[in-house]
């Protein structure tokens, strides 16, 4: 999986390309974490545009920043998800804590 | 050409998640299968083969088989590791249930098998290892 | 992750040359070869595999077996049936030489595997079967 | 392997898509001699403009067609191969006794 970030102001966001499973979760976990651990980011947007496949690996992974995210009260927002990643996205009732657009 | 398979053995590297995603959708791509189609199988095979890796051998580096078999518009992938065993498969198989939050699993791996295949059957032994069959039917794109 | 490999087993029909070039392609990604590099592995694959199916095994179905390994930057194929054997290996790898020029045979395949590949060598016993080993090493995109 | 034919005149266009190897060659061996054992077609354009593979089955595929066409003193040419393809068809010297274009 490769990663993009674009900051404006107070959001960032990252594209992910390729493959979001469990090996590609342990390769960018702490990329990701170390980009978005500046308290001036209140806001997430995980672009799925680009992405190809997603597994449960790909949910937990998510929710994992979800929870990174939400302990200094930032919100986590996801966008683009084609209609295969969306899916797995629905039935996972990620939509529940995380808005999808 | 009626019953053609596929046996393959790899060892537990993480990596070794796409090579098994893309050598079963190769093997099932002569069943014409649509892009959803295929995308469910990926997501499976993916979702059986991470469990060997991080439940059934945890740790440690170990082996695992993969069997495909296709039997006229229905394919059966097989997904089998000598790890750790599951010592309770009903527990196991239920949506969100995890015994390794930490890892931020989300516990949905079989609830992803049984929604994206037809059938799910899960064979388990403690010290033994895990037995994962999965069967799905092609409605053959044409 | 230094010393990965794949087993895999195929029953020799002509169908499952497309898939053994895929999932071989697959399995050498992780050394990010370039796209020649990947297209010259995938010939050198089809020419075993099919050398397996019509001569090896000649209207019979056995099994081919592929092993693929990575030992740092280069990959080792071998390939091996159980067939009828060659008895004369050099005059077999000799370009243009071939037993089967009614099928359109180019008697080309050794060559091609020799060329496209660092390293062949080929292990054969009249009625035990053949077994081909090659070698390339990957000079990784980056 | 995909086969599409183009005629215009006395000559007939092949068009090559996907792989061509011993398994696509024995299923489209028998289509395309059907096609071009009319009389009228004097030369046999091969486009491999859109194959994607080819190893030598294949070219002992295009020299069986050759062998074909020259039984009548036609003529047989290959046209828009890609660098790849280009690779086996230059080492089997099949260019002696075809036009590659
Ligand atoms: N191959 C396996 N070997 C041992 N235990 C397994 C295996 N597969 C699944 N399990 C157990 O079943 C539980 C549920 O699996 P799953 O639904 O895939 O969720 P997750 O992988 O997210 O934990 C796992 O947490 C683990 O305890
Ligand atoms: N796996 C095999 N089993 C038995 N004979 C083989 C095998 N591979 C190659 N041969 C023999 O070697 C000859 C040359 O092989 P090759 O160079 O690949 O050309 P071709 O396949 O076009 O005949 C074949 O015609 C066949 O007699």
């Amino acid at each position: 999986m490769n990663l993009e970030f674009v900051e404006s102001g107070q959001i960032m966001t990252i594209k992910l390309k390729g493959d979001l499973d469990h090996h590609s979760a342990d390769e960018s976990r702490v990329l990701i974490d170390e980009k978005i651990k500046d308290e001036k980011y209140n806001k997430i947007v995980i672009d799925l545009k680009n992405l190809d496949f997603i597994d449960s690996s790909g949910i937990g992974f998510v929710i994992g920043r979800y929870k990174v995210i939400r302990k200094r009260n930032g919100v986590i927002e996801i966008v683009n998800a084609s209609k295969k990643v969306r899916k797995i996205l629905d039935m996972s009732g990620i939509g529940k804590i995380i808005n999808i657009k | 050409m009626q019953n053609n398979y596929v046996f393959i053995k790899i060892p537990s590297y993480s990596t070794n998640e796409s090579f098994a995603r893309a050598a079963v959708a190769a093997f099932c791509s002569s069943l014409n299968p649509t892009i959803e189609e295929i995308s469910d199988i990926k997501t499976a095979v993916s979702e059986a083969v991470t469990n060997a890796i991080i439940h059934g051998y945890e740790d440690e580096v170990g082996e695992i088989e993969i069997q495909c078999r296709i039997k006229g518009q229905m394919v059966e992938i097989i997904i089998e590791d000598f790890g750790c065993g599951i010592v309770n498969v009903e527990k196991a198989k239920e949506p969100l249930y995890t015994t390794k939050p930490e890892l931020e699993r989300s516990g949905m791996g079989f609830a992803v098998m049984e929604t994206f295949m037809d059938e799910l059957i899960v064979l388990s032994e403690k010290d033994v290892g895990t037995k994962v069959i999965m069967r799905k039917t092609i409605n053959s794109r044409k």
